[in-house]
């Protein structure tokens, strides 16, 4: 980053403390925002690369100020709430609910990072194998031959893979589950490590990799739109962050992040670099 | 002085250490603890600096007692020679012999002339050394040192222990030498252990023999050579102690004690200050049957034969 | 190592921050492990009841796992709102630290030739005179060396921190390897390494410097 | 006297009262739930855990001796210095980092982190046999010679027997940074404990992170003792008191 | 029989640290490599078994040339003893002392015995020493276990570099009277380094004396006192020499060569075997003029006086 204050009029208008999670498009997304808020007069610190309950955590202890949520997390992992499969629905809820907690859910973007399992295309057409429901099938009919990779998170959360297990009625036998970092699972299924890997619809290497996302034929995986997030006494001193953020999530949609994802990931450039462009393209900084 | 009365001690109940000894060493004297290794040499020495907690009887220096005496003033107050020489690998020489004195406060000049005096005496260039550091000088020079410290704040007492132990027998002899001429001047009150009989004898005015911690006999050394107190004496100085005790006794000691015969011939001549080792040496690889004596503006005193030494040994060995 | 060197060209500011974060954290956490090894190290050598039981828990403290560590602080931590971040990792360094420190401490100082002591009691220092003057000089070279091991422990264990979210060079290593970049990982590792080496010969020298002449010869 | 012990009786029981509380508070708080929940999946990562431990130690021991053997050979001396120093050289590089680079040349998986550890544990097992070596005294050696024994018996009859306990030692701290590095091997797939202990930290799981972390250590622990207790009675009692002193250094 | 023939070494090109020896050690006798510190005594000896190579000349082990054998081999019959003692600190004594016969292959049994054997011999309970380790022995022991491991295989040479260096006087002369006694029983031949005067004096039958490299004079110890060879030798070996040699020279060696006076009264009696050196003590404590030499039968054979001693100590010095 740099850290000319080209915005402001040399008053600071506030420190900010962004975070993020340990994926690309949160990276991304962090550092959108820390670039933005940082042209707009405000001192920014970023503080990314952790799992979503950690983040979650810092924001309610004050570690943390502003994140970028998805609001089927929001639901189901904080609020203890059943998966919404509408966006709309699904965050209203969400917005509704969690300012119990005094958090403020700012204005989501079309960017809907949902869950997604994957499978190498050619393999996937050799199998016959095209949504979850043929999945389910095989798997019933070949217990023990697919392996599957996932991240910690996805493998013990009720909403992932046991939840999919359950909606269509399979199971992966523990030892057909490899764990790995979040960002490896495309690689593994690349490198033919496993056959089947969960992963996050807007990841550039789905597309990279020739890897077919299976479609999600009972509608199990909700939305997952992603927002800002902020504690309202940031709101209460800090009003016009609610604009200032409007402006970056109108801009971003699904199609928009998996582009940039697909930069860092797949061309490996920098996310600053990716993030200041897309900025700068998109005239919200100079 | 020191005196030692029924000191005792016992090292966590087991036997004594140190059993029921008294004696008393003069002032400006040299005592030799002798004996052998593990009759408590150390613990009766490391006793009077209350490095080792008394466990019966009193020490007195110079008439007061020991352990109503602080600490640490005692110990500033004594200077203490270890057998490894115990030099402080971390100072120069300067540093590690004004260690007392800077304890003591004193200022930098005073330090700076006692290094210099100091260096003097026991024959090292100041300059020289000034800046070096232990490791630089040899087993000899450091023990050396290690003696100039522990004379630093010019305590009245001083304890060696088996001060000359780690170095080889040329040295050590020259070093015995040395400290003698040093003691002449400054004539402290010291007690030295060795568990070297030859050593003992050389530098003691008197020597302790110690068996399992017991007194065995406190004399001067030709008396212990002469009349030992005991069987374990006797052994302990060994058979050949006449030969030993050659190197004691001059010719001058001889002479004064026989009357010796008048002048022969132009004889081989000898001056009084020769010992008798030398003098029995001379005797056999000369062979001649008489020596002429003579005084130190070289006139002839007269004559002596291998009898006259033997006699004058055997009278002196009586006598003691 | 061309990817990673251009990584780097296009991403020096990042990479610079990140490495201070790492030195910050690890400074900090040695200098602590100093004042509270150190000491520790001093007095275990006039009880050595005690200095065994210390040395074995600070054993026991070292075979833990340190990515277990920070799990298991992480729980512990949290009651005070503190399972993340920079206070967990600085504990856990401190606490890494204090084996090599406390160790090294006391074997110099145990180690210091009894005759040093003898001399120094029999010269009529008093106990501390005793411990500024000789034993703590004598010991510092062999101090020092338990502080070099110490802070190259610290700044390779500095690197698993990141996935507590405690920042430093690790953070580059972790996303390398989500994003399966060598060039990042690479980066990542030669800054540690690096940080490590430069580290470990300025702390050479310093020992250099703080070892009395007199006792080169052992060096 | 007396006091000195009192003060380490209390430490010692101390220290084991916070473990004693810590287990206390987890069990009663359910902390170790997952090892009973899903008892079939703690057990596969246990033995994943250990074969990752055992595979990558014995490989690098398998290695590492012999090595450290031959560049202490005088034919072979002048690869002395760049072998130790490419060794501290590569001993800066955290187990993390070179688990991440093995990686991305190896893939994911298992293998990759077995090999990431073997390499890791390389460094210490040939540093310490290599300065276990050299310290052998040099009279000791010199004394075999005299007394004609051939140059491989001087290896195994002499130096071996009297480098067994800094070789030893060597082995102990590379099994043992092995159990905690190998917590890591879940990061490229590599299975483990360390599946657990992740799945923790992501999530902000207790349950997880300490069913995880508390066996990882024990492991950890259990080990050190092993190998301690090996060591008791492959190093000869002879050297018992020299070890001693080795340690401290 | 060992034969040196012009043996020389030089280490990388520098000056000779050994130049140009030659002499010969019979059979069954005990060599002593005396002088001061790096005059090339432990090179010398350590060429004997091929430790150091040769430079130039050649070394005969009972006429065979030590480089035409087995190195091995060669080493494998020789006993050696290193200064330090090298004892092996992983194994047991028993296991230190068979070390060799174990390398030759030799039954357990045949071990086992000749174990038993030697501790017998160096004066060491076997069963008590069997299961221990060297750092469970004091150095006197150590020593000893040192000298009994070199002579397990009963090589009839034996290479000893200082045997005894390290150990304090009492023990080491103890040492040095015990190790004699041995080696009057199993007639090793011997070659033995020393720096000390005293222990040459003592245990050699032959002393050689070298000063940096070159080999000064190579005799029997009292031709060596008697009449040194040059310069060096005779400071080397100290200007008491005469005294030195005392303990070398028996009554009978005196009898045999002056013809003593018949016998006077019921004097105090002496045998022949007694040394000069306990002669003379007895001259000097008991005063006596004569003593009653008598034979083996404690038949009187005549009485000598210290006179007789100093002639004859006069007449060897000069005729040797
Ligand atoms: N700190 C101690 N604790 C227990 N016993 C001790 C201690 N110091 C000495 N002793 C024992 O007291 C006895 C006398 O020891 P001391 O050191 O005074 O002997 P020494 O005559 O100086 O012997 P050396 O000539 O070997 O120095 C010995 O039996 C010794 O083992
Ligand atoms: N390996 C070597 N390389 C080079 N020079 C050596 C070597 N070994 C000995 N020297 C030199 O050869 C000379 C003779 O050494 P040597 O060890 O034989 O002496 P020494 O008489 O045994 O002395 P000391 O009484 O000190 O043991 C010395 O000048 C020594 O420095
Ligand atoms: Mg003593
Ligand atoms: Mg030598």
């Amino acid at each position: 980053g740099n850290n000319e204050d080209a915005g402001g009029n040399g008053e600071s208008k506030g420190s900010i403390e962004v975070g993020g999670k340990n994926f690309t498009e949160q990276f991304i997304l962090a550092k959108i925002t820390s670039i933005y808020l940082e042209e707009q007069g405000y001192d920014v610190t970023e503080n990314t690369n952790m799992g979503s309950e950690v983040l979650r955590q810092a924001l309610e202890n004050e570690q943390v100020d502003l994140y970028w949520e998805y609001t089927g997390t929001g639901l189901v992992n904080y609020l203890n709430e059943d998966p919404v499969a509408s966006s709309d629905e699904a965050y209203d809820l969400v917005k509704e609910l969690d300012e119990e907690n005094g958090i403020i859910w700012l204005d989501a973007a079309e960017v809907n990072n949902t869950y997604t399992l994957m499978m190498r295309e050619e393999n996937a057409d050799e199998l016959g194998i095209s949504s979850l429901s043929d999945l389910a099938d095989y798997v019933n009919n070949n217990p023990g031959e697919l392996e599957f990779a996932s991240n910690a998170e996805f493998a013990s959360r009720a909403d992932g893979l046991a939840g999919v297990q359950d909606t269509y009625d399979f199971e992966f036998g523990s030892n057909q589950v490899v764990r790995m970092d979040s960002g490896l699972t495309y690689q593994a299924l690349d490198e033919e490590q496993v056959d089947v890997a969960m992963g996050f619809a807007t990841d550039s290497r789905i597309k990279g990799f020739d890897l077919l996302a299976l479609e999600d034929d009972e509608g199990f995986f909700p939305a997952y739109n992603a927002a800002p997030t902020v504690r309202e006494s940031i709101l209460e001193n800090h009003p016009e962050l609610e604009d200032t953020l409007q402006a970056l999530s109108e801009k971003l949609d699904t199609e928009t992040m998996t582009e940039l994802n697909y930069q860092v990931d797949m061309e490996q450039r920098s996310e600053t670099e990716v993030s200041r462009e897309w900025l700068e393209e998109n005239g919200l900084i100079d | 002085m020191i005196e030692f009365k029924n000191v005792t001690k016992t090292y966590d109940g087991k036997v004594n250490a140190v059993d029921d000894v008294s004696f008393t060493v003069p002032q400006g004297n040299i005592a030799v603890f002798l004996g052998p290794s593990g009759c408590g040499k150390t613990t009766l020495l490391r006793m009077v600096n209350r490095l080792v907690p008394i466990t019966k009887g009193e020490i007195f220096i110079d008439g007061e007692q020991t352990n109503s005496l602080n600490e640490i003033q005692l110990r500033r107050n004594i200077g203490y020679v270890i057998q490894s020489n115990g030099l402080f690998p971390n100072m120069t020489i300067e540093d590690n012999v004004t260690v007392v004195p800077k304890l003591l406060g004193w200022d930098k000049e005073k330090m700076r002339n006692r290094f210099f005096e100091l260096m003097e005496l026991i024959g090292l260039k100041p300059d020289d050394f000034r800046k070096r550091y232990p490791h630089e000088l040899s087993g000899g020079q450091q023990q050396r040192i290690g003696i100039a410290r522990a004379m630093a704040a010019d305590p009245p007492v001083m304890l060696m222990d088996e001060p000359f132990g780690a170095l080889d027998p040329i040295i050590r002899s020259h070093l015995q030498k040395e400290f003698l001429q040093i003691q002449k001047e400054v004539q402290k009150t010291i007690l030295f252990v060795s568990h070297d009989i030859d050593e003992a004898i050389t530098m003691g005015d008197q020597v302790a023999i110690f068996k399992d911690g017991r007194l065995m006999q406190y004399d001067a050394p030709d008396d212990i050579l002469a009349n030992p107190a005991n069987e374990f004496v006797s052994t302990f100085v060994g058979s050949d102690r006449a030969i030993k005790s050659l190197g004691l006794h001059t010719v001058a000691d001889l002479v004064n004690q026989l009357k010796v015969t008048p002048v022969a011939a132009d004889s081989r001549q000898i001056s009084l200050k020769t010992d008798l080792r030398q003098i029995l040496s001379i005797f056999f690889n000369e062979g001649y049957e008489e020596l002429v004596v003579v005084d130190e503006e070289k006139k002839p005193m007269g004559s002596i034969t291998i009898q006259d030494v033997q006699k004058y040994l055997h009278q002196t060995n009586q006598s003691a | 190592m061309n990817g990673a060197f251009q990584y780097f060209m296009n991403n020096q500011d990042e990479v610079i921050a990140l490495t201070l974060q790492h030195i910050q954290l690890v400074g900090l956490a040695t200098v602590i492990a100093i004042l509270i090894g150190v000491p520790i190290g001093i007095y275990l050598t006039t009880n050595d009841a005690v200095a065994d039981v210390v040395l074995q828990i600070a054993a026991i403290i070292m075979t833990i796992p340190s990515i277990a560590l920070f799990g298991l602080m992480i729980p512990v931590l949290s009651v005070i709102n503190q399972g993340i971040g920079f206070l967990p990792a600085l504990i856990a360094l401190i606490l890494y630290s204090q084996l090599p420190i406390i160790r090294n401490t006391y074997v110099a100082v145990q180690n210091v030739d009894p005759n040093m002591r003898d001399a120094a009691k029999g010269i009529g220092m008093s106990s501390w005179e005793r411990i500024r003057m000789v034993e703590i000089p004598i010991a510092l070279p062999v101090i020092m060396a338990g502080v070099r091991n110490a802070v190259v422990l610290s700044i390779g264990i500095g690197a698993i921190a990141a996935f507590i979210g405690a920042g430093g060079l690790g953070v580059l290593i972790d996303q390398g390897i989500s994003r399966y970049n060598r060039d990042m990982i690479v980066v990542g590792a030669v800054g540690v390494s690096l940080l490590a080496i430069i580290a470990d010969t300025l702390l050479g020298i310093l020992q250099r410097v703080l070892t009395p002449k007199g006792m080169n010869i052992n060096a | 006297m007396t006091n000195k012990r009192k003060i380490s009786t209390f430490i010692r029981y101390f220290f084991y009262g916070i473990v004693l509380v810590f287990f206390l508070w987890a069990f009663i708080q359910g902390h170790f739930s997952i090892i009973f929940e899903q008892t079939d999946e703690f057990l596969r990562l246990l033995r994943q855990h250990v074969l990752l431990v055992l595979v990558s130690s014995l490989l690098a021991v398998g290695i590492a001796i012999p090595a450290g053997i031959l560049v202490t050979r005088p034919a072979f001396r002048k690869l002395e210095w760049p072998v130790l120093n490419l060794a501290n050289l590569g001993q800066t590089i955290p187990s993390i980092a070179i688990l991440a680079l093995v990686m991305t040349y190896l893939g994911i998986g298992f293998n990759s982190a077995v090999f990431a550890l073997f390499v890791f544990s390389i460094l210490p097992v040939l540093r310490n046999t290599v300065a276990g070596l050299n310290s052998v005294d040099p009279a000791l050696k010199d004394a075999a010679k005299g007394m004609g024994f051939t140059s491989s018996q001087i290896l195994f009859k002499v130096e071996m027997p009297n480098a067994a306990y800094p070789i030893m030692a060597g082995i102990r701290t590379a099994m043992v940074m092995n159990v905690g590095s190998a917590a890591l091997a879940y990061l490229v797939g590599g299975g483990g404990l360390g599946d657990f202990i992740f799945t923790g930290i992501v999530m902000q799981s207790q349950e997880y992170l300490i069913s995880g972390a508390v066996p990882v250590t024990l492991l950890a622990i259990c080990i050190d003792f092993l190998l301690r207790f090996i060591e008791k009675i492959t190093v000869s009692k002879g050297l018992r008191r020299s070890a001693e002193t080795a340690e401290a250094s």
